[in-house]
């Protein structure tokens, strides 16, 4: 049967999708199914190892991700991948096996398999600025965002380190910026775009993540931002999670909702708000979308 | 008191064409430095790798060499700039070709040894010398010059006696 | 056993006597370096020709094996200096040409290139008037990628037969490759053994044109002069070093060789490292600088310690 | 005297004669080449096919040593080689035009200057003949006034019989000497009849009017157009059985080495190259003259006989395609 | 036959200990060519050599063989020892038998052995010696300087007080370059205009320099002593001998909002201009790309209102020959810049510090001109974006230095010491101000320096926090610093008024076009190399070319005049003979065997060899060959052992020579 899609990916989700961020994965599928993008889950995918196994055991973490590699060959497509930190992990196992042969022989070793890691693998931003277009993004806009003031949040994973992900410039990265107002809304222009969330440290030590996304939510609302837009779920779950308990530390109320960037363009393209899991967040970003005339 | 020095049945020729800037004055501080190596060696000093043609090489196995070394500068601290990276081409090809006419190339062994590596000169030769003791001598080039065209042959029991000698 | 049609070579060489008369006529050309016909059946032997009524000996055919690169070298006295010469080319033939231009031998204004689309010409020590097959074409053709040569200045009409064929000196070298040093030593001493010294394989290269070879000289004697199997051994392995990178494959050395030994077994060999070491290919394209008289900081040195 | 032989006796000969140590030359494969070398058994010969180089070999070497020297302080001491030490050689199967040249070679080895080296191997080489029953359009004996069967520089001639076999003919001492030593491997001549003789189809040259024209024509234009071609190989002269040209070279090391003898050929550029730089043969075309000279005038000036019988080794192995019958052919044609 | 002398030395006992010397020289006797040998003790002592010298003479000796030390060590004494015994010198060869065996072998059979064959293999080696002798080259005595910043001057300066002529070309309008720009030099903190600003005018008014300034090298041909340098006189649109420096023009011409370069951009300039009050010379230059007459042929006013007539809109670019004898480089260094760079680039630029694109974010040549007395704010402190006064100043250091991701390794050496001077101007000039320094080293090594860099903590109350700075941004009119402090352990945020970052030192913007010009090499980064790190630091491997100041490397004014000065005298011994004369160690071409295909011209890491063409006593063309270059030969040999008819011949290492020794195995 032919297909009637445009661009065709296999799909890492990773193990954040399928929980706490699941609004992420069915945003996604929404997203792209509007967009005439294909996606199809690879089979049997497992862990990545983020974020834990790099600092703790290398091999352990190289050999998770050529694994989930090997297993996205059965599937067609270069590889999208929605989360900030398994496409990190995905892109330093392909860097670091790259330039070892040592690491190379290691990891075949540990898999007992041909490593088979060449597979190009994408974040959905990539496969939407990219693959698919800014021009054919905004032409397939039916909804658009117009008023709203988007804080573009890519924490400090998805451009670093420079030559690993080459996703953008690494320090000074306008990816996000690019397609959010290619969707109709307008991205307000802020100093804390890449610092840290704290994310590593969210249970074990709960007060850096305080500081750190409290600086973020108060650079956010600095510059005007109705919201944060994510392409994280660990960032969401710092940012949206959390706000409660960083408003009482700071004796504040930011009241910002943390929107997936899929869930934005989601219902740019008109897909049914319904779908796209506002109601489940903490933070409820419906009233801003109603006040903005956008539900 | 050294320890009673090991005697071989074999004791192999080698030959070491090296620039005079690093690898003869690494061989210079191997001295200075009062390491221990194997006699084995003849050293023949060049101004750079540049200088050494393939011919060197092969006239070396033809007059009896069983092992060649062939030693420079490391890349970029040639004397003369740029000398060893056209030795590098040079012999990087002319190996394949020697290697095809059948010659062993663990025979031939290539280096950079700079002048402060008087350590790295003496692991060289003692390699080298060990490695070829092992395999031998390179008959193959002794035979070759022993034989002659047939029609301009004679029957002399030196050449007889020659021959089976190698 | 695959015939190879060889009938476009008569329209082939009316169009070469019309062009050599031509650019002769005109004054294009002070002279023009082609094939001619010789004594025996189908025998074919180099000719310069310096005149528009002696363009009618011109010809092309199977027989015209002769690479005539050769005759336009400093080596070759024989062939006037002056002015702008014409020469028949076949696709290997150019490349040799390439080559001399990028070494400063010949200059590209200095030729007039009548280009030959070529369907393969016979093999060595082959009666001249054998028809010509799989098994009598010249192992070079095997493996020929220019049977249609490019940049000339002009080509006769005609479609050159290209039918896929075994690859005779891929399959010997890979076949040599496998064997020990030890037994690759003995097929060459045995090969070089014969050599008579009569240095056919030298003065046939287009590459070889050095005036006084380096194995003429005897202060110092590079390379023993007697027909001995060292001498002999050490000539053949250092005139495939003077042509690694240079030589294209025309295999004339291969060809002359009264004892045929597969020379040009070593100078493809010593092509196909170059390829793989500095991806390098002789005679493509007007280089000023061969893979041998130029390096790249990042060479490789896995073999040196 | 005429006997005759059957193949497997001539080969029971051969292998008798290598195992008492004799040298036994004959055509033999090499590497893929049919050549004239020593052989180890009967089994190794190749009668079918005119070896690439001619048997002038055993007694003319490609290469051999005259004298050896080793220095020691500033002495020198030098050891001639002594020719007892050459072997008795037994060439087999030499076909007609390469025995035809060997007593036109006898000729310049033993002129004034008797050649030692020669001629002490040449005593010391029986040579049989054969004659030819297959040729092609190089070949052209006939030409030159040989025939596929010509018995000259045999000392013993065979002939192929019908019905296998030769018919073996002595023509000297050493061949009468050979078949005697070793009559029982022959018989009396029966009434077979000889395999047809394969006589090129060439006309036969003048050769007193090429000699004529050589005489007068030593700076003819022609030379020009005739050798423009040669590209300086020594391949003609390699092959030749008449050539005899050689070159006297010291080779070895500052401690000890060797004077040899080689091989030479009036075509290459070093032929005549002086020590000063100065060269009077400077182009192809005046070396390729001396070639022709030398074979059809000034040989014939020296010693009455013409030094090319016709084998036709040099057309088929010219690199460029020169043909000697060619030219002498319009050299005779010239009035 | 020959006759070879072979001089055995025991050195003591370090030869004889483990060599049998005298079985050495007895076997030595025996080799062919041989006409005397003996063993001494101390071969190299006066009466070692004598034996020598008298053995020459005696045995009518024409080669030598000194068994003894490495060649490294005594080559030269023996060899001078053979020359005032009357034996052309480079007719002595050693036999290292030191270094080489007695003190690498233990076993005495063998060290004996091993001995007699080096030496066998050198007297064959000698045997095939020639007599050489020194190679002379005419030298001009006159001198290039390239750059006519510090180190150009200086180099000027002593080459000329030394009565020999300098040709000084500078690109830029006036001479000076970037120490005219600072405000004060550390660690004295006298102002950089004073001590520069008379040096500018001795080296315009010294009757042996030419300057040719907004001018650029186009072309350099030939070798050391020899070079034909082609120079470009870029058109001024001000004739030189008629102008008097009035400054009229500049006053009159209406276009006045241009920045200036000299000031960073912080100031603005005319389009007939000099770049800064102190020029030299002190003629404008007309910027064509800003003057309204060369974009629409109107206006002409700076024309009309000059009295001697000096300005000439039709004047044109000028290609001057001069003949030049040494040259040397000093073309300096400019400062990394922040922002983006081209994809792909090697060195990528600052995205966390806001690309260059926040205003008071500064470099420090910025805030020399803001802190220079006759700078655009007259030496206030100010910020660039509004004009106010920072009252918390904020330093970054290494920025681009030592910072492998960011494509620079290098330590650029002067801005640890600079951003130390800088905390004090700012505190000098700005009493209730606050000065951080985010540091990684402090790299203090020089006369006063380290004293200077703990006076602006100690005394200048500047904070000096160790770590890194992770992002700059702006929060109002403030910028906000976020960096760490390693020593505390801590993140440390700081709302500065302005930040200066200390950014690398880099060659100039095409420096490898000169190089490539000159014919000398450079690094990765395009620093041009010396010929030794250590031993020939102001040389370039290139004969005749010298280096001085940053362009070499990153360097303070002390060390680009010192190295100046050093390369100024390099010069001046080349002209200190007629003659350059050199080691006879070249290659030479044996023309008859020449067939031009110039292998050797290809693989020549010098340059050295030319095209020749040898033609008959008519003039007609009989052929082309390579012609070696005696003075620009380096002796490397890579020639000969490329050319395919051996027909170039290094001397001292020929073919005969090699052969020789190998075949004495």
């Amino acid at each position: 049967m032919p297909t009637k899609n445009l661009l065709n990916y296999s799909y890492y989700p990773g193990c954040s999708l399928h929980a706490s961020g699941k609004e992420y994965d069915e945003s996604t599928k929404e997203l792209f199914k509007s967009l005439r993008i294909g996606l199809k889950e690879v089979p049997d995918w497992i862990c990545c190892g983020a974020t834990p196994a790099h600092n703790v055991d290398e091999l352990l973490s190289l050999s998770l991700c050529a694994k989930n590699l090997e297993l996205s060959e059965q599937v067609e497509g270069d590889l999208a991948v929605a989360c900030a930190a398994c496409f990190s992990r995905l892109k330093t196992a392909q860097h670091k096996l790259e330039e070892s042969d040592e690491k190379r022989k290691q990891v075949a070793y540990a898999l007992d398999a041909e490593l088979a890691i060449d597979k190009p693998v994408k974040h959905l931003l990539e496969i939407l600025a990219k693959d698919y277009g800014l021009e054919r993004l905004g032409e397939a806009v039916k909804n658009p965002l117009a008023g709203l003031k988007v804080a573009c949040y890519y924490g400090c994973l998805l451009t670093r380190p420079a030559d690993v992900p080459q996703l953008d410039c690494a320090e000074a990265p306008t990816i996000m910026e690019r397609v959010i107002t290619a969707a109709g809304a307008e991205a307000v222009s802020w100093s804390h775009r890449l610092e840290c969330c704290g994310a590593n440290f969210t249970l074990s030590r709960p007060g850096v993540v305080i500081n750190l996304s409290g600086q973020i939510l108060e650079s956010a609302r600095r510059a005007g931002a109705d919201c944060i837009m994510v392409a994280c779920p660990l960032c969401h779950a710092n940012l949206d999670i959390r706000q409660k308990e960083i408003e009482e530390a700071g004796d504040t109320i930011y009241n910002l909702p943390v929107l997936y960037m899929t869930q934005l363009l989601a219902l740019a393209t008109g897909a049914a708000p319904s779908k796209l899991g506002f109601d489940s967040m903490i933070v409820s970003p419906l009233p801003l979308l109603k006040e903005k005339n956008l539900l | 008191m050294h320890p009673e020095k090991q005697k071989h049945d074999f004791e192999p020729k080698i030959i070491a064409f090296v620039c005079t800037w690093c690898t003869y004055a690494g061989a210079d501080l191997a001295g200075t430095s009062r390491m221990q190596y194997p006699s084995n060696v003849r050293v023949l000093k060049f101004p750079c790798t540049g200088r050494i043609d393939p011919v060197f090489i092969l006239k070396a196995f033809q007059q009896g060499a069983d092992g060649v070394l062939v030693s420079g500068c490391h890349p970029g601290d040639c004397h003369y700039i740029a000398g060893n990276f056209h030795a590098r081409r040079r012999f990087a090809t002319f190996r394949k070709l020697l290697e095809f006419v059948g010659v062993d190339l663990q025979r031939l062994q290539f280096s950079w040894v700079s002048a402060a590596e008087g350590g790295k000169w003496v692991e060289m030769v003692t390699d080298l010398t060990e490695r070829v003791r092992g395999m031998g001598p390179m008959v193959e080039f002794k035979e070759l010059a022993m034989e002659e065209q047939w029609s301009g042959a004679i029957n002399t029991e030196e050449l007889k006696e020659a021959y089976e000698a190698i | 056993m695959t015939m190879i049609d060889t009938t476009s070579y008569t329209l082939i060489s009316e169009a070469i006597k019309t062009e050599a008369k031509r650019i002769l006529t005109d004054g294009t050309v002070t002279a023009v370096v082609g094939y001619a016909a010789a004594r025996r059946k189908g025998s074919v032997q180099p000719i310069v020709i310096t005149t528009p009524e002696d363009a009618d000996k011109l010809l092309f055919s199977k027989g015209a094996v002769n690479n005539l690169a050769v005759y336009l070298t400093k080596a070759k006295k024989e062939i006037p200096k002056t002015g702008r010469i014409g020469i028949v080319v076949k696709g290997c033939d150019l490349k040799a040409l390439v080559g001399l231009m990028g070494e400063s031998q010949l200059k590209r204004e200095n030729l007039y290139l009548i280009g030959i689309p070529c369907s393969g010409v016979l093999g060595s020590i082959i009666q001249p008037d054998t028809e010509l097959t799989e098994d009598t074409i010249a192992p070079k053709c095997l493996e020929c990628d220019v049977h249609m040569p490019t940049g000339c200045d002009f080509i006769p009409q005609g479609a050159p037969i290209t039918p896929e064929l075994e690859k005779k000196y891929a399959a010997e070298i890979a076949r040599l490759e496998a064997l020990t040093p030890a037994e690759r030593w003995s097929y060459w001493k045995e090969q070089f053994s014969k050599c008579i010294k009569c240095y056919a394989c030298r003065q046939v290269c287009p590459f070889c044109f050095c005036e006084q070879c380096l194995c003429d000289r005897n202060k110092p004697q590079m390379v023993e002069s007697t027909p001995r199997p060292a001498g002999n051994f050490a000539w053949h392995v250092i005139r495939a070093m003077h042509l690694a990178g240079r030589c294209a494959g025309c295999a004339e050395c291969e060809r002359v060789c009264p004892m045929d030994i597969p020379l040009n077994l070593l100078n493809r060999k010593m092509a196909k490292e170059l390829k793989e070491l500095y991806d390098h290919e002789a005679g493509l394209e007007i280089n000023e600088k061969g893979p041998l008289s130029m390096f790249n900081e990042k060479d490789d040195q896995s073999f040196i310690k | 005297m005429q006997k005759f032989i059957t193949e497997q006796n001539f080969n029971t000969l051969i292998d008798r004669l290598i195992g008492a140590g004799k040298r036994v030359v004959a055509p033999k494969l090499n590497a893929g080449t049919v050549l004239y070398e020593p052989l180890s058994g009967s089994g190794e010969m190749v009668l079918d096919q005119l070896p690439r180089r001619s048997g002038k070999e055993a007694f003319f070497p490609l290469c051999e040593d005259i004298v050896s020297y080793e220095k020691e302080g500033q002495k020198v001491k030098l050891t001639d080689i002594d020719p007892a030490l050459f072997p008795e050689t037994l060439l087999v199967a030499v076909r007609p035009c390469d025995t035809a040249a060997i007593p036109v070679l006898d000729a310049v080895f033993s002129w004034d200057y008797k050649d030692q080296f020669f001629l002490e191997r040449r005593n010391k080489t029986t040579i049989i003949g054969l004659a030819c029953t297959s040729s092609d359009d190089a070949c052209f004996c006939t030409a030159v006034g040989i025939s596929p069967d010509d018995r000259r520089g045999s000392d013993l001639f065979m002939t192929q019989l019908e019905g296998g076999g030769y018919l073996c003919e002595t023509h000297s001492e050493k061949g009468e000497a050979l078949l005697t030593a070793h009559a029982e491997l022959f018989t009396e001549p029966n009434s077979q009849k000889a395999k047809p003789l394969a006589k090129p189809e060439v006309e036969k040259v003048d050769l007193q009017k090429v000699k004529a024209w050589l005489d007068n024509n030593f700076e003819d234009p022609a030379w020009d157009s005739i050798a423009t071609r040669c590209v300086g190989c020594g391949a003609c002269a390699f092959v030749c059985p008449a050539c005899h040209c050689f070159d006297i070279v010291d080779e070895g090391t500052e401690k000890s080495g060797k004077r040899r003898k080689n091989w030479d050929a009036c075509g290459f550029w070093k032929f005549t190259h002086h020590a000063s730089g100065h060269n009077p043969r400077d182009g192809q075309p005046k070396r390729y003259r001396n070639r022709i000279m030398h074979k059809f005038k000034y040989y014939d000036d020296k010693f009455g006989q013409t030094l090319c019988t016709g084998c036709g080794r040099c057309i088929r192995l010219c690199p460029v395609g020169i043909d000697i019958a060619e030219i002498v052919g319009d050299i005779s044609r010239k009035n | 036959m020959s006759r070879i002398g072979v001089f055995v030395c025991h050195c003591g006992e370090n030869i004889s200990r483990t060599v049998d010397v005298e079985r050495v020289a007895r076997a030595a006797e025996k080799i062919s060519g041989v006409a005397y040998a003996c063993d001494y003790k101390y071969m190299c002592s006066d009466p070692g050599q004598n034996l020598l010298k008298k053995a020459v003479s005696e045995h009518n000796l024409d080669g030598i063989v000194v068994a003894a030390c490495s060649p490294r060590m005594h080559e030269k004494t023996f060899r001078k020892a053979a020359d005032a015994a009357g034996l052309n010198p480079y007719l002595v060869e050693m036999a290292n038998i030191r270094e080489h065996c007695s003190w690498v072998h233990e076993d005495k059979e063998e060290a004996t052995a091993k001995a007699t064959e080096i030496v066998t293999m050198l007297v064959e080696r000698v045997k095939m010696n020639r007599k050489l002798q020194p190679i002379t080259v005419p030298v001009t005595k006159r001198a290039l300087i390239i750059g006519g910043g510090i180190a150009g001057i200086q180099a000027a300066l002593d080459i000329a007080d030394c009565g020999h002529q300098v040709v000084l070309v500078e690109r830029d309008p006036s001479i000076g370059g970037h120490m005219a720009q600072l405000s004060e030099t550390f660690p004295t903190l006298d102002c950089s205009q004073c001590i520069m600003t008379p040096k500018m005018v001795d080296a315009a008014n010294h009757p042996n320099i030419t300057l040719h300034t907004y001018s650029e090298v186009e072309n350099v041909e030939g070798y050391i002593g020899n070079f034909q340098v082609t120079i470009r006189k870029k058109a001024r649109s001000v004739d030189m001998d008629k102008c008097t420096g009035c400054g009229v023009c500049m006053a009159k011409c209406p276009q006045k909002k241009i920045p200036n370069a000299f000031d960073k951009n912080l100031g603005m300039r005319s389009a007939i201009y000099v770049p800064f009050p102190q020029a030299v010379p002190n003629t404008p230059v007309i910027d064509r790309e800003n003057c309204t007459w060369f974009k629409s042929g109107k206006c002409g006013v700076c024309q009309k209102v000059c009295g001697p007539g000096a300005v000439d809109f039709t004047q044109e670019d000028q290609l001057i020959v001069e003949s030049i004898g040494a040259i040397v480089v000093a073309t300096g260094f400019e400062l990394y810049s922040i922002n983006e760079k081209p994809k792909g680039s090697a060195i990528k630029g600052y995205g966390e510090f806001g690309h260059g694109k926040i205003p008071d974010v500064i470099d420090g040549m910025t805030f020399e001109r803001l802190a220079s007395a006759s700078g655009p704010t007259g030496g206030k402190i100010v910020r660039p974006s509004d004009g106010k006064e920072p009252k918390q100043i904020v330093f970054v250091q290494c920025v681009g230095s030592r910072a492998r991701e960011k494509g620079i390794s290098y330590c650029s050496k002067i801005c640890c010491m600079y951003t130390a001077k800088h905390t004090m101007l700012y505190h000098h000039k700005v009493h209730d101000g606050q000065a951080y320094v985010f540091f990684m080293d402090a790299r203090t090594p020089g006369k006063g320096y380290d004293e200077f860099w703990r006076r602006s903590i100690e005394e200048e109350q500047a904070v000096y926090i160790r770590g890194a700075v992770s992002r700059l941004y702006e929060k109002g009119d403030k910028i906000v610093v976020m960096g760490s402090d390693i020593s505390l352990g801590i993140q440390v945020e700081i709302e500065a008024d302005m930040v200066v970052l200390a950014t690398a030192v880099q060659p100039r913007t095409g420096a490898e076009l000169l190089a490539q010009k000159l014919g000398i090499s450079y690094d990765g980064y395009n620093f041009y190399s010396e010929a030794h790190a250590k031993l020939r630091p102001v040389e370039c491997a290139t004969a005749g070319v010298y280096l001085a100041g940053a362009c070499q490397g990153p360097k303070d004014i002390p060390d680009t005049v010192s190295q100046a000065s050093a390369a100024a005298a390099k010069v001046m011994t080349l002209f200190s003979k007629d003659k350059l004369e050199r080691e006879p160690i070249v290659a030479k071409v044996r023309e008859a065997g020449c067939v031009a295909c110039f292998y050797c011209k290809k693989v020549c890491p010098y340059g050295a060899v030319e095209e020749k063409e040898i033609r008959d006593r008519q003039g007609n063309l009989i052929k082309v060959v390579a012609y070696v270059n005696p003075g620009v030969c380096g002796g490397c040999g890579t020639c000969q052992a490329t050319c395919p008819s051996k027909s170039v011949e290094l001397d001292g290492y020929t073919d005969e020579q090699i052969i020789a020794q190998i075949e004495a195995l």
